[in-house]
């Protein structure tokens, strides 16, 4: 089949079976259970892991394929978001990465919706650093024994299965004594906790491990080479960002230029120039993300100047927040309505935080894309144990 | 002009510092905020009664302190810094308005700390307009005192302050005067700048201190040049903020022909600067500083919040461009 | 929407990069910018015989090599790169206008690279006005070929490219079009951001590269925050600058419906970018670039000379204003 | 006397023999030789060296009769800038660390305008890292042989005596083998040549030593301890910038606030804005400038909060040039007249990177203001000759 009967056909596809409305950030029990539907019938239709390899329940088909319908896709809005994290992250490790019984255990009931898995990496101590997790994994006659705490944990209050990165070994610098686990969420000794953040909303939570159980045959890759799955599930993570997975477009955005060019007034020279200037740097940004696609799309892969956009998309995000309730005055902070400048501008810096801050992406920017040389690292040949973390002196 | 503080001054401050540092930690002003009031009377009280802070630019004929707007504007720098919830702003408002215009009737109560004052900012939105007991409405050059009236509370983007839509309903009429009121307006615009100048430095306090306590990749985050050269630049913010506040203050008590300017400058440079601050502040504490438990979005929001009150923030800047005469 | 060279214009870059590397390096560019002419009349006739650039965009039928204004924009990054002096820009905005407007006299001496065309921009401003054969004059839609006339040299920031006043004497006429004309100032700015878009590159190039070898206080500066933070974000004007740059280019040759808008952009983005980034690599440098004869002054002239040659850089933000219909 | 008599008296000679014209960066030979007349009038009517010791030919005032003088002195334009190194920080620093011979040599002559001095420290390969710098003295029996390349020097060309930095031990951290002389400028080996900048025009120079005699009597300090010296010299320097000497004032900046109003079209509200931005930009520095003033006259040192002051000029002087070019437009960078404009923005860079780079000042406001914890440093600690500096490997 050729790639635009392939088109043709995903669209019909959608047309009759998905919604154009908006996805939801939590959809509550009845959601889940809706998407999941939903989710059973996109694979059955052929539409789920269409790259992934056809052994592990994937249709094997090529990037082509998989970007042909993730185009299509963009016109409609896919339950999708609580299998995210799955289908963008954990997943992808295990095809990397999984033992074969892990690949055969988890990765169809994965694409078909059956179960939900998240990413257990940051840590309060650990943020920007990940590798200075605490969290620890000691070894037992049958398997390992984890403690500790993950936070900024979306979708872990549906999750079925977790993708753990835990410290095995105190005692060797901290990039190499790190260890992944899958865990099971519903594991005794597992506690989720939804997380409040500044909008006054739970959209992620902290997850405790107490003394929880983890069998010997869920460690993913091999003991102490827990950085470099984590890594592996981090490439992942940017690759899904950036393709557009799991991110709200600016369509719906009140704060966005063409929802603000309807509600200012114009006829003031100097608002008038401020939409010029939120014009320009949408714009700009737009055309830089076309560019990277079609680079990409030609085969020349962006790697790390990714994150110039990822920058760039939380300073505009920021920008345009900060701008429209600077516009609209007081009736944005003070309402009897949704709130919605109000609400954009408490969401406004969560781009700018989470995926790496502005400096690391500055700084990923400066080390791979400038070649510059690299800011001197203590943290790099002092065992973990002898190391300073977060705030612990 | 005098922008350092006076030995008298320093006092002032120092004493109001302590005692909400004391009386108000941010914990406290957390549970305040969520109460059903949104704030807690008996701060307010001692507020009153021990430092006498309601009638501080009261007259003395009227049961006041008869400070000046230096003084005021350096108890405002700290309730703003505590973010102190609460009519404490809506009342220094409303006692500006009535000092100014000589009002004799509604002094004497809102000195003592018995009547919680407001005044109706753009038409009929109030800051604490619900909870007060005297909103004053301001029509042209008139001003009237309203008792009733329906008050709708409005949902704020700030959890610390509320505000309120007044119903316009007929009072009592305070005063009229074209002049005096151009004036109120700019004593306004210092009040709030003072405010905002107290939210900025306590942002950036905050974001100092942890900066050396917190450690990512093996170093505290203040020796990267990344933080660091970004606190310096918010510190040139608030050397800047500070000197045009003082300025300004100065400007309203001893020098009344400097006051427009200077305070249109104040709204102009300190509120966009206080936003700016606390938003660094907020992003330089990385993910901890999103968190609702965390203080930092208190800052954020009320910064934001401040920049807007006395409208878009680019009414300012024409105002200045106009008494440049540009 | 195309944003990616093509093959043939990625070896088109190339091209002209290596030539221009091996005929026109800075100390070069120094002492033909103090020549009498002002440049180096064999590394133009190089530049027009084994490259043909002369006549890149004029149509076959009148000996050129009828490309399109992405290869147009492709040449002007380069030359703005190399702060090639001389009348290449000057020229280029003669073959569009010409072009555009269908001459047919002219097209041919100067794809031939024998005659030095330039236009008056504002009226009878024009690059290397002095050195021009031929000065085309642009009367609301009339534009007329001067060829005689007084020409005032004009002292120039940017040492590298002269300007002269033309006396505006009478002429042939050349064609008189409106909509013809609209679309030559948007293909102006096109080709203008297109040198910007180089002169941008070219400074950040050259600040990266001294970051990796410039060592204080025992450490290569590129490693420091201070530094690293300001390159990355000059790289990230860099790829949107790029992107608006190829996005104009493209709608030159192949959506005249999108061309005002994109060309609008490509000015207001990439001319303040350009200067942005001049300026700090200017300042990065350190002291050594604030000498003549390091080359950080000549990207920064360069860069505030082409940022107001179309005019105020507010023109361009007014148009995209009104295509915009705020 | 009081102070207000004082002060009117200053007043009175001022209007006398002071001229209110623009004083000149580089006077020639006419104008050093009718600075040095009027500098000697200065130093018999008692206004040269008002706060220095009078036993070394200073008037032995307080540094109030001192600001009193400067303040009434700032609305005239007094012939002293190749007198200003040599006032502001060379005298100074033999105040506080000559020895008493060269206190009675040096003092009067400079104080009188009879001689003028230059400083020299920085190099090359040393800016922002003065301790860097590689200029050899190495001693003989009867003193100190120099040889190395000094930059960045005002006034050099008519400059009589330098005060100079040296390396007097390579085997020691960078800080701990420096030395400082008093060093004749027409001692025979060195050579002054003037340095272009950016501008076009020679500021500046480059002096080199190759083999110059030093007498052992002109050591200032003790040997190897030359960093201490600069450190107060450098004080010296950043307290006379701050309190204006040598820097011309916003009066006669054709890109100043005040200037420019009068220049542009304000009939236009975008320009206007921008009028207003320069207006707050430059108003808020002012306020600031004159609430440090406050504070020292009330006897609260500003001490490194300086350095904001500084930082804030630097910015300020490139926004308004880059605005008034920006605002002009064309005409401002090819015309036929003076090219005020684009000397503005020529010289506007001048100010960041001169008396320390904006990222030396940033550094000095965390880590003296804001006691924000150091960078990590490498270079206190290795021996100077196996060092990276400048740009030699």
């Amino acid at each position: 089949m050729d790639l635009e009967e392939y088109r043709r056909r995903a669209r019909s596809w959608l047309e009759a079976n998905a919604r154009r409305s908006r996805d939801e950030d939590d959809p509550g029990a009845d959601g889940v259970a809706a998407a999941k539907a939903f989710m059973a019938d996109l694979y059955d239709a052929g539409y789920s892991g269409i790259s992934w390899p056809a052994e592990w329940g994937g249709q094997g088909l090529s990037q082509a394929e998989e970007r042909a319908f993730a185009e299509e896709a963009k016109d409609f809005t896919l339950p999708t978001y609580v299998f995210s994290i799955g289908l963008g992250m954990c997943g992808p490790t295990l095809v990397d990465l999984g033992t074969p019984g892990q690949k055969a255990r988890h990765l169809r009931p994965l694409l078909r919706g059956e179960e939900i898995w998240c990413q257990l990496f940051s840590e309060p101590g650990a943020g920007s650093d990940v590798a200075a997790l605490q969290t620890r994994a000691t070894e037992t006659e049958d398997g390992w024994v984890v403690s500790g705490q993950k936070v900024w944990t979306s979708v872990a209050q549906h999750a079925d299965w977790g993708l753990l990165l835990t410290r095995t070994d105190v005692d060797v610098p901290k990039h190499k004594g790190l260890s992944m686990f899958v865990v099971d969420m519903h594991a005794p000794g597992v506690t989720v906790r939804p997380l409040r953040d500044m909008t006054g909303r739970a959209h992620f939570n902290e997850i405790f491990f107490d003394d929880v159980h983890i069998p010997a045959e869920n460690l993913v890759g091999r003991v102490n080479d827990g950085w470099n799955c984590a890594v592996t599930t981090l490439l992942h993570e940017r690759l899904s960002i950036s393709s557009g997975v799991g991110m709200g477009g600016q369509k719906d955005n009140p704060v966005a230029f063409e929802a603000l060019r309807h509600t200012v007034d114009t006829g003031d020279h100097l608002v008038r120039d401020q939409l010029v200037e939120l014009y320009i740097r949408s714009r700009a940004l737009a055309l830089f993300n076309q560019r990277l696609a079609q680079e990409t799309k030609a085969g020349m892969f962006p790697g790390a100047r990714g994150s110039a956009a990822k920058l760039l998309l939380a300073e505009l995000s920021m920008f345009q927040a900060d701008l429209a309730t600077s516009l609209a005055g007081p009736e944005a902070v003070a309402y009897e309505d949704d709130g919605r400048l109000a609400g954009s501008i408490s969401l406004a810096p969560a781009l700018s935080l989470g995926g790496g801050t502005n400096e690391i992406m500055r700084n990923i920017i400066g080390d791979r894309v400038l070649n510059l040389p690299p800011e001197p690292r203590v943290d790099k040949t002092v065992p973990f144990k002898d190391l300073k973390t977060g705030t612990r002196q | 002009m005098n922008l350092v503080l006076t030995e008298e001054q320093r006092e002032l401050r120092d004493t109001v510092r302590s005692f909400l540092v004391a009386a108000s930690p941010l914990p406290d002003v957390r549970r305040a905020a969520e109460s059903e009031s949104g704030y807690d009377p008996a701060v307010y009280r001692r507020l009153n009664g021990e430092l006498g802070l309601a009638g501080l630019i009261v007259p003395q004929e009227y049961g006041g302190a008869g400070a000046g707007y230096a003084e005021l504007a350096i108890v405002l720098e700290e309730t703003g810094a505590a973010l102190l919830p609460g009519p404490f702003l809506a009342t220094a408002l409303a006692t500006i308005l009535l000092t100014e215009l000589g009002d004799k009737e509604l002094l004497p109560d809102i000195a003592a700390g018995t009547t919680v004052a407001t005044v109706a900012l753009d038409g009929d939105r109030a800051l604490n307009g619900a909870e007060a007991d005297v909103v004053l409405m301001v029509d042209g050059a008139r001003v009237r005192a309203v008792r009733g009236g329906g008050r709708t509370p409005l949902t704020t983007l700030d959890p610390t302050r509320r505000q309120a839509r007044v119903e316009s309903v007929a009072g009592e009429a305070v005063a009229s005067s074209e002049a005096g009121m151009e004036r109120v307006r700019d004593l306004f615009a210092v009040a709030v700048a003072a405010e905002q100048l107290g939210v900025l430095r306590a942002s950036l306090d905050a974001i100092v201190a942890y900066s050396r306590i917190r450690v990512a990749f093996g170093r505290l985050i203040g020796s990267y040049q990344g933080v660091k050269h970004k606190l310096a630049d918010m510190h040139c913010k608030l050397e800047q903020a500070e000197s045009i506040v003082r300025n300004a203050a100065w400007a309203a008590d001893e020098a009344p022909g400097e006051l427009p300017l200077a305070a249109a400058l104040a709204q102009a440079y300190v509120g966009r600067a206080c936003f700016e601050v606390a938003r660094d502040s907020l992003l330089l504490h990385g993910g901890i500083g999103f968190t609702w438990e965390h203080d930092a979005h208190l800052y954020y929001k009320r910064a934001k919040s401040d920049e807007v009150l006395l409208g878009p923030p680019r009414i300012h800047r024409a105002r200045l461009a106009d008494l440049l005469e540009l």
